[in-house]
């Protein structure tokens, strides 16, 4: 395997017709790396991993895959000649081909015969449990199976880069699990690299080795799930890895970021119940205090109603810049909690 | 016939199908019309195959509407006869075109002569049989496309010095058969055949626009095909139409189709150019109408793909 | 199943006039026709179907049509893909001239071929290669090829416009695939129905040619089954050419019934792809590696060949005092213009124009009908149906329409109007229903979610994507319409006299001059026109806006 | 408003040439509720949908909306005349529409004119971030902000009945939030009711009034998110409404089920720590015991590592039908909750 890091983007910048989607991204996956691309809607994760793929041109920049140049603004590559596999966020199916002939095309292109290519195209359906729908073609199939065949298809290039884009957007829990294992054993097996685009939080946090946080087409921090969900460079980046409030510091000035989990009922501070969430495996609480408003997590099913007084305390807290608007960062949690009780 | 009527037009308007060119038929009616004040004339001009077609759909549906039939050959004109269509008629004063040119049923109002074309510096033609030497590349009018070609087809095949042969030797020669005269006439012009049998109004029409071509008159003569003129049966408008054929084949009418270009029927009248003493030759419609499948079919042997 | 009221009244009163058109256009005329062989030959046809030389008529009419169908669509197929690209320098001009061929009539472009290549022709008398060929089988093939591939491009062109799915090739570029093999596998595929309806058009169409054929084909004999109807009618005094006419006019169609039904039938449900509405990244293109300007320049020598020599023999032909001079400006007169633009022929213009656009407009129409109605089971016999009348042949076509109707619509320009209506149906329907199965249905079950009518969601949704197949099958139909020659030299009485019979009667058929003079001027008079409706194709054309790799060079 | 329920499926099926999709379903949304279908991908979400919009005819059963039959395999109203709105899980956005024109399409079918119904979908538009967007057609928009102009579509509609497709599979926590919100705004405002197709649990419980289970086309379970989370009907339900371990029951004979929060570390009861999974706010352990293997959840990161012995203990349990083949289960589990760590 070669020694240089499976892609490079050096100062990265898209345009559509003038509206700048990628601004001077510097992001390095080395090999056998899985780097989770993590932004809202609108940030760029397309766009990045198609400019990757050989589908636009850079604005500025350049992109190295395995060390070999393949994209700057004077110079490209075509998609075929990049070492690369890609899932689109909309499948992009061929509405004339059934399951099996798409999982089947890659295998064909890299010259195995027709019998054959089948097989192994029907090796994957199976394994992602579509193998009976190997004959059907995209018009007669559900959201998920349309996905799951455009999976198969990317997992069946074998490429050494694999560029996800939201893959699993229309799958169960279960058959996310399912795909998931499927995609590291065989990116461990081959030693493949992959840019997996996501607006999960928790799946990027779960999957990745490392976790790029995308906003509006910048790179805002790079680093382990475990660094950017407990030290995130700020109230943005907490908000978008997970439940966060952003109060005053109750030791000293300052504002604090918690996590739902970092705080936990009956400590020594004082306050009120607005918010009570049942959400299965715990439940969520939104607590009132002279300190601010704070979201606070238990495990279980909701033992006090709103409305009620309840003491608590803090586990652990992180000091985030002060720039942050306190009233809008409430509005924002109980925003980000609100739903039908 | 009383498609006259079923068009609503008014009673002394006449209808009249022919295939002579616009300008040999235009002149006429305006003429026509000069003379005989009240009495409108509707034109229906196509070539024979169009006019044909026309005709038969007509019959088909309702009946010929049209009081006076201008065909461009005999051969046309007397299946009208057969079928009863037109006929029966011919003006009085008929005898000033020679018998040659007339039936009971219809009368010859202007004649197509087939002569031999000829481009710039190739010989022209002495007799039509100059035609099959050597080194002459010919081109012959399709007998199954223009009804004049055939005419030609008809007189050599009864000829006892010619025959269906002729076409044979022509063929060895290299003839090569086009669809119309005119295609014969430009081919010749363009130098792509040496020479050609064509219709002589469109061979002289060629020369004077400068086009380098020379006209024959070759031994035994020019092959006359008359166009002739007949009343529809049972026209609605049997006077007007009368009177319409009866100008045609009068001498102020003659005297306009000569003006205009084309060949009259009837003598005396000096009409487009006739070299001196050129000589013409007649083929016979009836043996041709009768044997035209045998020798189309001989024809197409030796011309067929 | 019982729908909703209102919705059935209008699909059924719909239904019913589509229905009822076929019956009036295409079934009744026909089956006057085959009444009138029956009648007169006493069901007796083996003299017809036995003469000599039939079989040979027979064999070469399937021949031709069947090469040129294999040569002008794929042509045709690759000049749509190929001026998709966004690189190709002056697509704009491009797309016009490709169109040009179908400006003039066909015996037009015959004589302008055998001018520009013949012996005694432009590359004759200039290079000294002239190729005699040309007045020939292969001569015709190539001529009617050339004049059927604007038609097959067309198609495909707008079975290309009427939807953009760029991430369909890319994803078949990332699977591995080469420019041509993801055109192969990808692109091609996708265009089917809109190359299926190509094919049928260009085949039927051929099947009916006759004007090059004749004129081409005379010299080597090339006799066709349009050649031999035509032979009967013009020795057909008699009623028995005549009904040999007509056998041989239905045997065309049988011929034609026998391909286009089965194939009708067959294909085309299976060619539909139902497609998913999905996201649509923007178009880039993967016609080949090759640089725009390689493209251009190809498409340049095309043109020059198959448009640019001819119609400039066409315009020597048409400023040339008379034939076989060469077209020196000492031999330069415009006497043929003068003899073309005379009062009646501008009369004859407007009435023209008039009855053009009129067909068209009802042709786009009709058209569109039938492209929804076949997609139901009942209405899938129509799209073969209103294809039989386009082999044809005019004269017959005409002959049939009189026979029908001409007690009652002789002379009038009403009838001229039924014949261009059955003639081009075809025309019409096969470019609006390639186009139409490239349109995903979820797109108009939202319109319907959304609370508009059948009718509505039509007009809203489904209408925009198709507008440039319909702008297509109109143009094609206003062309064809305006400069026909033969059913309306056949069909028209006083005061309906259309362009083409006013200047072709000026002097026999053929009269080359003023004929040549006359294409040079609709040529003129259409190029506009022409222009605009490209750049209007363009601009409703789903948008195309990318930094397409194509614009940046391309390591090999 | 009508008194009768907002929609009743009685015995529906659906077929596609031949092949059941929907099996004799009977539901019924009662006004201004908001009804999850919660099933795994194929389970029938999109087919129940469309065959209430009316865009397929059920093979048996008829549907009733506002107590109007509007479908049975006799009759079929169309679309237009039924009181839906209808958010695809494809979007199936207008490619020739901006995404203004879009949104206003609906106003305008309800006879607003031209400037007003732009001027309510600028601020349909607008309530869901992308009034900047407005003006720019299908192709030049991210997949969140295509599903977003599909869901304002929906909302410009103002049915009395809303079928939402998968909405929020393509957009980030907050949007999600956001949506949400502005949908359950506008249901309580219009008192209309929703049927809302997903595949995540977690979504559905915390947002539905009852929860339907979908399960290869057939209802398997219908009640609160309380119940069918509590009291799954059997081990499918279990796992298909959250995380949940089969294992033989410590507290005498037969198989219980044990939900992640049920379970806690530091009990009477031994075992060891297969495997730990760091889930931002909480952590997620894999506890071998001979009880079997079952998942145990703890608030914030990880405390021990794998092959720790712990003692842990059950907070409560929910006997399942013995029905359940226990080695299949703890595949399940342990897969269900695999991923790289
Ligand atoms: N047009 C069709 N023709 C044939 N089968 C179809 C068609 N559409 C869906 N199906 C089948 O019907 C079943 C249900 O499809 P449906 O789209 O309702 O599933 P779904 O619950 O929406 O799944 P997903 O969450 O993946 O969208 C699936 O097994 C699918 O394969
Ligand atoms: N073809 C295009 N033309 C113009 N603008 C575009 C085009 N495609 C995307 N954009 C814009 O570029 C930005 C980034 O788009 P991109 O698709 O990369 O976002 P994304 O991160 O994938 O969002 P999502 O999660 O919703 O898919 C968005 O603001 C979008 O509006
Ligand atoms: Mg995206
Ligand atoms: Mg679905």
């Amino acid at each position: 395997m070669s020694p240089d890091p499976a892609l490079v983007m050096r100062n990265l910048s898209v345009e559509y017709d003038g509206r700048a989607a990628l601004r001077s991204v510097d992001l390095t996956v080395s090999q056998g790396e899985v780097l989770a691309l993590l932004g809202p809607s609108g940030a760029g994760k397309s766009t990045a991993l198609h400019v990757v793929a050989g589908f636009h041109a850079p604005a500025t920049g350049e992109i190295y895959i395995n060390g070999e140049l393949v994209a700057s603004p004077s110079y490209l590559e075509v998609p075929n000649r990049r070492d690369v596999a890609v899932v689109f966020q909309n499948y992009a199916l061929w509405p004339h081909m059934s399951a099996l002939d798409t999982v089947a095309y890659p295998v064909r292109r890299r010259g195995l015969s027709r019998s054959s290519a089948q097989a192994e195209a029907m090796e994957i359906l199976d394994r992602l449990n579509i193998a009976h729908l190997a004959h059907r073609r995209p018009s007669e199939l559900s959201g998920g199976e349309q996905q799951r065949v455009g999976l198969a298809r990317a997992l069946a290039r074998r490429a050494s880069l694999y560029l996800f884009d939201e893959p699993t957007a229309h799958l169960d829990s279960h058959l996310r699990v399912v795909f998931l294992e499927e995609m590291v054993s065989r990116l461990r097996a081959s030693g493949a690299a992959a840019l997996y685009s996501t607006h999960d939080a928790e799946e990027a946090l779960g999957l990745a080795d490392r976790v790029a946080l995308l906003h509006d087409g910048r790179v805002v921090q790079v680093g382990t799930p475990q660094q950017v969900y407990d030290e995130p460079a700020d109230a943005w980046v907490a908000r978008l890895t997970g439940p966060a409030s952003v109060i005053s510091s109750p030791a000293g000035p300052g504002h604090v970021l918690v996590r739902p989990d970092w705080a936990y009922l009956g400590g020594p501070l004082e306050g009120r119940l607005l918010k009570v969430w049942f959400r299965g495996p715990h439940s969520d609480h939104l607590v009132e205090s002279r300190f601010g408003t704070l979201l606070l997590r238990e495990p279980g099913p909701p033992a006090h109603r709103a409305g009620q007084r309840v003491s608590w305390g803090l586990r652990r807290s992180w000091p985030v810049g002060g720039g942050e608007d306190q009233a809008e960062t409430e509005d924002q949690i109980s925003s980000s909690f609100a739903g039908p009780e | 016939g009383d498609g006259g009527q079923s068009e609503g037009a008014a009673s002394d308007t006449i209808t009249v199908y022919t295939c002579v060119s616009d300008e040999t038929i235009q002149p006429i009616i305006s003429d026509f019309r000069d003379k005989n004040p009240g009495t409108e004339v509707d034109l229906f001009r196509a070539p024979t195959g169009e006019l044909n077609a026309r005709v038969a759909a007509d019959k088909r549906s309702g009946g010929l509407r049209a009081d006076v039939i201008w065909a461009c050959d005999p051969l046309t004109m007397q299946a009208y006869v057969d079928q009863g269509l037109v006929g029966g008629w011919v003006p009085d004063d008929a005898s000033g075109i020679p018998a040659d040119y007339r039936t009971d049923d219809y009368v010859g109002a202007h004649i197509l002569y087939m002569v031999a074309v000829s481009h710039d510096g190739s010989k022209a033609p002495k007799s039509w049989d100059d035609l099959t030497d050597p080194g002459e590349k010919v081109a012959v009018p399709d007998p199954s496309f223009a009804a004049s070609a055939l005419g030609a087809l008809g007189y050599f095949a009864d000829s006892p010095d010619y025959g269906v042969q002729f076409y044979d030797e022509l063929k060895h020669n290299g003839a090569v058969q086009v669809s119309s005269p005119d295609d014969v006439t430009v081919g010749v012009a363009q130098g792509v055949y040496d020479a050609g049998i064509t219709i002589a109004t469109s061979a002289y029409k060629a020369q004077q626009d400068g086009s380098p071509v020379q006209v024959a008159w070759p031994e035994p003569g020019a092959i006359a095909i008359y166009g002739p003129v007949a009343l529809v049966k049972n026209s609605a408008d049997e006077k007007a139409a009368k009177n319409f054929v009866g100008y045609v084949v009068s001498k102020e009418g003659q005297t306009t189709v000569a003006e205009s270009g084309a060949y009259p029927t009837m003598e005396g009248i000096d009409g487009p150019t006739v070299p001196e003493g050129a000589p013409v030759v007649l083929p016979d419609w009836k043996s041709i109408g009768q044997q035209k499948d045998r020798l189309l079919s001989e024809y197409q042997s030796i011309f067929g793909g | 199943m019982r729908r909703a009221p209102s919705t059935v009244v209008v699909q059924r009163g719909v239904f019913t006039i589509v229905i009822s058109l076929v019956v009036v256009l295409v079934a009744f005329p026909i089956a006057r026709l085959a009444q009138t062989v029956w009648a007169e030959t006493d069901g007796d046809l083996s003299w017809i179907l036995g003469s000599a030389g039939l079989v040979t008529a027979v064999r070469n009419t399937l021949l031709l049509a069947a090469v040129v169908t294999v040569v002008a669509v794929p042509s045709g197929a690759l000049l749509a893909l190929a001026l998709r690209r966004a690189d190709v320098p002056g697509r704009g001009f491009f797309r016009v001239a490709v169109l040009l061929p179908i400006l003039v009539p066909d015996f037009v472009l015959a004589y302008s071929w055998t001018q520009a290549y013949g012996p005694a022709g432009f590359t004759d008398s200039m290079t000294g290669l002239g190729w005699d060929g040309v007045r020939g089988p292969v001569g015709v093939a190539v001529v009617v090829a050339v004049n059927a591939v604007p038609l097959a491009y067309l198609v495909t062109a707008v079975g290309l416009a009427s939807r953009a799915e760029p991430d369909l090739e890319r994803a078949a570029r990332v699977s591995g695939a080469g420019a041509w093999t993801a055109l192969r596998t990808v692109t091609v595929p996708l265009l089917r129905p809109a190359l299926a309806a190509a094919g049928v058009l260009v085949f039927v169409l051929t099947l009916g040619t006759f004007a090059i054929p004749q004129v081409m084909g005379a010299p080597a004999g090339f006799t066709t089954v349009t050649t031999r109807i035509y032979a009967n009618l013009s020795l057909g005094g008699d009623s028995a050419s005549f009904v040999e006419a007509v056998t041989l006019a239905l045997l065309l169609v049988v011929l034609a019934g026998s391909v286009v039904v089965p194939a009708d039938a067959l294909l085309g449900p299976r060619l539909r792809v139902r497609r998913q509405a999905v996201a649509e990244g923007s178009v880039t293109a993967s016609a080949g590696r090759a640089p725009g300007r390689w493209i251009a320049a190809g498409l340049g020598c095309y043109l020059l060949a198959t448009v640019g020599l001819p119609l400039l023999a066409l315009v020597a032909a048409a400023v040339t005092r008379a034939v076989g001079l060469p077209p020196a400006p000492s031999n330069w007169t415009t006497d043929n213009f003068r003899e073309v633009m005379t009062a009646r022929t501008f009369e004859a213009l407007t009435r023209s124009l008039w009855l053009a656009v009129t067909a068209a407009s009802l042709l786009t129409l009709l058209g569109a009908c039938v492209a929804v109605l076949e997609r139901r089971r009942s209405g899938r016999p129509l799209s073969s149906m209103v294809t039989l009348t386009l082999v044809l042949p005019g004269s017959t076509l005409a002959v049939a329409l009189l026979i029908s109707y001409g007690r009652w619509l002789a002379n009038t320009l009403a009838i001229i109007l039924l014949a261009y209506l059955a003639k081009l149906w075809a025309f019409a329907h096969r470019p609006v229903s390639g186009a139409l199965d490239r349109l995903p249905p979820d797109e108009v079950q939202a319109a319907r979610a959304s609370g508009a009518s059948a009718l509505t969601a039509v007009r809203t949704v489904a209408l925009r994507p198709l507008l440039p197949a319909l702008m297509a099958a109109w143009f094609i139909c206003f062309l064809t319409a305006l400069h026909e020659v033969t059913m309306s030299s056949l069909l028209y009485g006083p005061g309906s006299e259309t362009l083409a019979v006013v200047v072709l009667n000026s002097q026999e058929l053929g009269g080359i001059g003023p004929t040549a003079a006359l294409s040079v001027l609709l040529t003129l008079l259409l190029a506009v026109p022409a222009a605009l409706f490209w750049v209007l194709l363009r601009v409703v054309r789903v948008p195309e806006t990318d930094p397409s790799p194509e614009v940046v060079p391309h390591v090999a």
